[in-house]
C-alpha cells in the first residue's frame, strides 16, 4: 500500500538536497584482509598494539563465559557482544583518565578500561544494586531505557565547560537508540553548548529484531550529525585501528568544543540477549559475511604483517583472562546479600518519615509473618 | 481451551484484525517476532506486513503515530515493550491522545489502543518492572484497563480495541503465562468500566487488579473468613458503584496494588469509600501496596511485591480491629 | 567557560563530516530587488499570480487587525505574522482539495485556504472551545504545545498510505519546533514509513526570545533532511513563487512516497506575541534589514514587471480584506456563549458516571450558591 | 518591603547564585528576558551568560541537562516554560532524577530544581493551565513542592536548591503577581516536608496548596466556624504528621485543590486519614477539587476552578454533616 517510491524521480528544479548529495566515506585503516597502508597506522607503542588485541580477546571471552553463566542459571538476561571487539576497545582505549563513560551494555571492555572491575559488572547483570555503586566511581554509568541517558550525557559535558575540566563524556549507545527524542534534545544542545562530548554509535545493524534500514531511512548515522552542526564519522568498526584513531581525533575535537557523533559499523553476529533468537528474523548469510569480517581475526593479520605476531601466545593470552574471568566470578559469588533494609536507602538524601514506617512495617512483617521469608525463598529466581 | 493471558491477546489481535480491516498493530519487534512475549506472535504472516509493523525505537512516534492513524480512521493497536518504556510517551498520551475528542469537540477522536506490559516479577532489569497506572489514570480522556485473567484479557482487549477512546492497556506480565483458563473462540466482549465481583462474601471486600489478583486469591484461601473479591479491570474511569455497594455491604476493605503506596490508585479507592461510604466502615482500609521506593533489582525485588503472607496478614488486621 | 572554538582547527586525518562539506543553497524565484529569470517562474495563471498577492495582503491585514483586537482587549494574546506572508501562503497555495494541514497557530491565510474560515480563526484565539471543531472539520488543527503534533502527522500520513488515499499530510511549525524530540521521532518515522507527509518549517530565526544560533549549531534546518534519509530543502520565506514552486514539488515528492523536510527562510519582524517585547532581546538593525526584505514589497515588483500590476486595485483590495475581517469579527461577536455543561461533553465518548456526578454537582452548584456565578462574572477576563 | 511571589522566586535564585557559584538557571527565554513571567529578570546580567542560559526548545534535553549537570556537581534550576510542557519530560524526571541516588547506591545524585509555573486562571491558551502533581507526587525519589505565599516561596525554593534531592517547584502562576508580602531581604530557608497551620481551629482542617490557598483563606471568612487551615506546600513526601494531628484534633476536614478529582493527591490525603485517623473522623472528608476533564480554554475555565462559593459550601457541608 505504501506508495511505490521505486517509481520514476519525480522532475526538480529546486535545489533539494538528499542523502546523496553528501556520500558517507567508512574509515579504514585495515581492510577486510588485513591489509594496511602504514602512514595510516596510529602511532604506538608496541605493547600498545599487543594491549588492544588482549582487550578484544578480554570482550570476547568476557561475552562468551557470560552466555555460559547464564545457561547454567547463574546470570539474568545478558546481551553478547561478539562481533563488537573493535568497536569497543578501540573507542574506549582512546580515552583518558578523568573521561566519563554513559553505556548501554554492550560496551563492558571500554568500561574495564575505565578502571571498572569485571565482577562489577558480573554483579551488575546478576541485579545487585551495587553494581552501579563501583561503575559510577570510575565515573561509569549503564542506562537500561534505551537513548534516556543522552541528555543527561549533553548535562555531564555542559558540566566539564563550566568547571573547566579538561575531560570528555562519551555515551555509548545503538543504533536503535538514534531514533528517541532523548538522542536528538541531547546531540542538539551540546552542538549549542560546544560541550565535550562524544556520542558514539555502535551501529550493530540491528535492534533486537529490528534492521537498520527499518530504524531509518538515511543511509548512516553519521551524516545525522550534520543536522546539529556537529562533526560526524563513520568508522569500520570492525578495524580497532580505525576507531582508536577516529576517536582519538574525536577526543580533541571534543576537547576543542566541537561534539562529535561517531558511528562504528558492526555488527551483532548472535542474539541481542539470551532470551532472543535470531534465526527468527534473519537469514543466516549476513550473519556469515560478518563473521568472516571478524575484527579480530582481522587485527591478528595486522599484527602479523606488523611482526607483532611472534610476541603473542594466544593460548595462553586466553588462559590468563578466563582466570581473570573466573576469579571476577568468585569474587561476585562471594558478594554477600544485602540488608533489606537497604532497598529504603538512597530514594532520597534521609529517611522521610513514610518511607521508615514502611521499613518498619516491612521488617515487622518479615519477622512475624513466618511464611513470608519462606514464600519469597520458594520463588523461582531466574 | 484453556489458555494464557499472552495466548488471549494473541487472539483477542487475531479475531480484530480479521474482523475490522482498519485495525493496525505495531510497535518495536511486535511483526517479525511476534514481540518479546510473543504477544503478537502469527500476525503479520496473517494480515501482512502493512497491518503489523515493526517500529523505530521511538515511543514517542509509536503514540503520537497511534494518535494520527486514529485521528485518521484506523484502529491503531500500538504496543509499548515495557511499560517503563512509556514515559517518554506520556506527553503524546496527555497533550494528544486523551483530549483529541475534546479539543476538536467530537470532530476528530482518538480511538486508538497502547499496549504495554507492566509490573515486577519477571527478573529483569531496571525499569522492566514498574507499575504507574495510577499517573495515567490521573489523566481526563484516557481509559485505562488491567486484565487480570485470560477470559477477561481477551473481552476487555477487543473492547478496548472497539473503544471510541483511547485506552492504555497494561498487561500483568507476571501472570502472561502462569494462569490458564478456558477462552471461547468466539466473539465476545468484557466491557470497560465494569469491575468483576471474583466471589462473593459478606465480612470483608478486597479490591486489585493485574498480577495481584492471584496474589490476592491465594491471600484469601488462607483465611478463614467470607471475602469479597473485587477485581477492578478498569482502573480509570472506574466502576465505583461495585466498589462502594460490596464496601456498604461488608463494611471492611482492604485494597492490594504492585505500585508505590503514596498517589497509587489505593487512595482514590479510599477516597471514593470516604465520600460514599464512610459511615458503613467499622475499620480503616488496608493499602496493601509496594513501598514508595523504586522496584528493586531482580535479586531483590521479592521483598517490595505484596506476596500472599502480606495479604492475609492485612485482611486478618481489617477483619480484627 | 565554553572551550573556545575559534582555536586552530584540530589536527584531522580520518575523513570528518562537517556542514561545511554540504553547503546549502536557499531557493529563489524573485530576488531581493524584484528581478528574476522568467524561465524560473512557475507556470500559473495571472488569476493565481494575483490571487497570490491578495492572500498576501489577506494574512497581513489579518495580523495586523488582530493586534488591534488584542490591544483594545477582545482577543486574547495572539502571535503576528508580520513577514511571514510569503512563507504561510505559497506553502498553502500549492496544496490540494483532501490534503491535510496541521499548524501552530503562524499559518492563517494557509488554512484559510484550506476553507477554514475566518471567525473561526478568531474564535480561536478567543479560547472558544468549539473553534477546532470547524479547523478540523477542514482536517486543520493547531497544536499549542510546541512539536507535539509532529508525530501525529506522520500517523495521519501513515494512515493515507495504508487507505490509499492520494492527499498529502502537511505540519507547519516554528525553528524552535525543530529541537523537539517529538520533531525527530516524527520525521524519522515518516521516512521509514515512506509517509506522505511535507515537514513544513518557517524559520523565522526566533523561538520567542532565542535566535536561531541558539537553537542549533546547524546551518540550517533543511540539512537535518539527510539524517533522516528524507528530502530537504531551504527555500527563500520570503519569495512567495519560491515557496509555492518548491512546495508543489515537495507535494509531488510525498506523493511518490518520499516525505519532505521543507525550510522557508524567513524573519518575525514584530514580536512573538502581544505579550513580547522584542526589544529586550535584539538589535532594530536586523529587523530593519529584514523589513526591506518584505515579502509582499518584492512580489508586487514582480507583478510590475511581468505586467500584473495595473490589474491591482491595491487600496480597493485591502478594503474587501477588511471588510472581510470586520465581517469575521462580527460573526465571532455573535457566536454565542456555551452551556457549561459542554466542559463535561467530548472526554470521552459518553459520560462516565463520575463525570455525570460531577456535572450535576456542578450543576446544582451553580443553581444553588447564587454568589458563583457572580463570582465568575466579576473574575477579570483578559 | 512588600514582595510578590515573582519577586520572591527571583530574590532565591538571586541569593544563591550569589552565594553558590555551582548554581545554574537555565530553560527556554530565561536569559535576555529573565523568562514569560520574568521570573529570571536580572540574573544574566548579574552572574553572566555561563550561568544564566537559553535553552533550545527541548524539555527532554533542559530536564536531562540538569540531570547531567546535578551529577557532575552543579546546581541546576531548571526551569520549564509552562507545566503543560512538563510532559515530554516525564521520562526525565522517572527515569533519570528520582532514581540517580538509588540507582548509584548514594554514588551519584540529582540535587537539581526543575520550576514550572502550573494552575488555571491567566486567560491562556490549551495546555497552560494543568495541574499534574498527583501524577508527579506519585514518584517515588522526587521531592515536589508547591508555595502558595511570597514569603514561603523564597525559602522554599532556597532549600529546594540546597535539597540534595531532586526537587520538582511548581509555582502557582495564577497568584505570581496578585498578592505581597514582606520577603526579608536575609537568608532564610524554609524547610521541604512541613505543611504550614495557616490558622488555627478547631471545628475543621482545611488542606490546600498553591493557588487554591487564597481561594480556600476568601472561603474561610465566609464562614462562621472554628476553622484550621494547613498549607501543604509540600507534595510529597508530604507531612503527614501535621495533616493527622489536624484531623485527629477537628474531626473533620475539606481537601481544596485545582487538579482533577481521580487520582488527584486529595486521594491521597483521605487515605492517610483513613489510615491514622479514621475513627476520629465526624463526617466524610470533601474533596474540592476540579472536574475529571482538561481545564477548559480561556473563555470557559472559570468555570473549572473551585472558587470560594464552591469551597465555602463544602466546608459548610462537611460542617453540617
Ligand atoms: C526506551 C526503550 N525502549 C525499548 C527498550 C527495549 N529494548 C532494549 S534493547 C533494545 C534494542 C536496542 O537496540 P540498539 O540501540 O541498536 O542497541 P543494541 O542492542 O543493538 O546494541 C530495545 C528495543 C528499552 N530498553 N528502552
Ligand atoms: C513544548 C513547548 N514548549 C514551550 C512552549 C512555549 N512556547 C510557545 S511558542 C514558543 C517558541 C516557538 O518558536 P518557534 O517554534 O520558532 O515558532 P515561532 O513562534 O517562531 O513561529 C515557545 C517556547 C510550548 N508552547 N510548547
Ligand atoms: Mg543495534
Ligand atoms: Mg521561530
Amino acid at each position: 500500500m505504501a506508495p511505490n517510491t521505486s517509481e520514476a524521480a519525480v522532475d526538480l528544479d529546486a535545489p533539494w538536497i538528499s542523502q546523496e548529495d553528501l556520500p558517507v566515506e567508512t574509515y579504514q585503516i585495515i581492510d577486510e584482509d588485513g591489509t594496511y597502508d602504514s602512514a595510516d597506522v596510529p602511532d604506538l607503542a608496541d605493547e600498545e598494539f599487543l594491549d588492544l588485541y588482549r582487550w578484544m580477546l578480554v570482550e570476547k571471552r568476557y561475552a562468551e563465559r557470560m552466555i555460559k553463566l547464564q545457561r547454567r542459571g547463574q546470570m539474568g538476561t545478558v546481551g553478547s557482544s561478539r562481533g563488537h571487539e573493535a568497536s569497543i576497545v578501540g573507542s574506549g582505549y582512546a580515552l583518558q583518565d578523568g573521561d566519563w563513560l554513559l553505556g548501554m551494555g554492550r560496551e563492558t571492555s571500554a568500561m574495564l578500561l575505565r578502571d571498572v572491575s569485571l565482577r562489577d559488572i558480573i554483579l551488575f547483570w546478576r541485579g545487585v544494586e551495587d553494581a552501579q555503586r563501583f561503575l559510577t566511581e570510575q565515573n561509569c554509568m549503564i542506562g537500561i531505557s534505551v537513548g534516556g541517558y543522552l541528555p543527561m550525557t549533553t548535562g555531564i559535558g555542559w558540566g566539564m565547560n563550566l568547571t573547566d575540566s579538561d575531560s570528555v563524556v562519551t555515551a555509548h549507545f545503538g543504533d536503535g537508540a538514534t531514533s528517541t527524542g532523548a538522542f536528538h534534545e541531547a546531540v542538539n544542545f551540546a552542538g549549542v553548548l560546544d560541550a565535550p562530548a562524544i556520542f558514539y554509535c555502535q551501529n550493530n545493524q540491528w535492534a533486537i529484531s529490528t534492521p537498520f534500514e527499518k530504524q531509518t531511512n538515511a543511509n548512516t548515522i553519521a551524516q545525522r550529525g550534520l543536522g546539529y552542526g556537529v562533526h560526524g564519522i563513520r568508522a569500520d568498526g570492525n578495524d580497532v585501528l580505525a576507531v582508536y584513531d577516529a576517536m582519538r581525533e574525536a577526543r580533541k575535537l571534543a576537547r576543542a568544543g566541537h561534539p562529535v557523533l561517531f558511528e562504528a559499523l558492526t555488527y551483532r553476529t548472535e542474539g541481542h540477549s539470551t532470551s532472543d533468537d535470531p534465526t527468527e528474523y534473519r537469514e543466516r548469510d549476513a550473519v556469515e559475511e560478518w563473521l568472516e569480517r571478524d575484527p579480530i581475526e582481522r587485527y591478528e593479520s595486522f599484527l602479523k604483517s606488523k611482526g607483532l605476531w611472534d610476541e603473542v601466545d594466544k593460548d595462553a593470552l586466553v588462559a590468563e583472562v578466563d582466570e581473570e574471568f573466573s576469579a571476577a566470578v568468585e569474587a561476585a559469588d562471594e558478594y554477600g546479600p544485602r540488608d533489606v533494609d537497604e532497598l529504603f536507602e538512597y530514594v532520597y538524601d534521609d529517611l522521610p518519615p513514610i518511607l521508615q514506617e514502611q521499613l518498619d512495617e516491612m521488617e515487622r512483617e518479615l519477622a512475624e509473618l513466618d511464611d513470608l521469608e519462606a514464600y519469597i525463598e520458594r520463588r523461582p529466581k531466574g | 481451551m484453556a489458555e494464557t493471558i499472552i495466548n488471549a491477546i494473541n487472539m483477542a489481535l487475531t479475531e480484530e484484525m480479521d474482523r475490522d480491516d482498519r485495525v493496525v498493530v505495531f510497535g518495536e519487534d511486535v511483526a517479525e517476532t511476534g514481540g518479546v512475549f510473543r504477544a503478537t506472535e502469527g500476525l503479520k504472516e496473517q494480515f501482512g506486513g502493512d497491518r503489523v509493523v515493526d517500529t523505530p525505537l521511538s515511543e514517542i512516534a509509536i503514540t503520537g503515530g497511534a494518535v494520527g492513524l486514529a485521528v485518521f480512521g484506523l484502529r491503531p493497536v500500538a504496543e509499548i515493550q515495557f511499560s517503563g518504556f512509556l514515559p517518554p510517551a506520556f506527553d503524546q498520551l496527555v497533550t494528544h491522545a486523551s483530549r483529541m475528542r475534546w479539543r476538536t469537540r467530537g470532530q476528530w477522536s482518538a480511538p486508538m489502543v497502547v499496549r504495554t506490559p507492566y509490573g515486577a516479577g519477571i527478573r529483569a532489569l531496571e525499569h522492566h518492572s514498574e507499575s504507574l497506572e495510577g499517573a495515567y489514570a490521573h489523566v481526563p480522556g484516557l481509559r485505562v484497563v488491567i486484565p487480570s485473567t485470560p477470559y477477561d484479557t481477551k473481552g476487555l482487549l477487543k473492547s478496548a480495541i472497539r473503544s471510541p477512546d483511547p485506552v492504555l492497556f497494561m498487561e500483568p506480565k507476571h501472570i502472561y503465562r502462569s494462569i490458564r483458563e478456558d477462552v471461547p473462540d468466539e466473539d465476545y466482549e468484557v466491557p470497560i468500566g465494569e469491575a468483576a465481583v471474583r466471589r462473593e462474601g459478606e465480612d470483608i471486600t478486597v479490591i486489585s487488579w493485574g498480577a495481584m489478583m492471584q496474589k490476592t486469591l491465594e491471600a484469601v484461601d488462607r483465611i478463614d473468613a467470607d471475602v469479597e473479591v473485587i477485581d477492578l479491570r478498569t482502573i480509570s474511569p472506574m466502576d465505583r458503584e461495585t466498589v462502594v455497594a460490596s464496601v456498604q455491604k461488608t463494611g471492611r476493605c482492604a485494597v492490594v496494588h504492585e505500585a508505590p503506596y503514596s498517589g497509587g490508585w489505593a487512595g482514590e479507592i479510599v477516597g471514593t469509600l470516604n465520600d460514599e461510604a464512610l459511615m458503613y466502615l467499622e475499620a480503616p482500609v488496608e493499602r496493601v501496596t509496594g513501598y514508595d521506593i523504586p522496584v528493586p533489582l531482580l535479586s531483590m525485588e521479592d521483598y517490595y511485591i505484596p506476596h500472599p503472607p502480606r495479604i492475609a496478614a492485612a485482611i486478618e488486621d481489617v477483619l480484627a480491629y
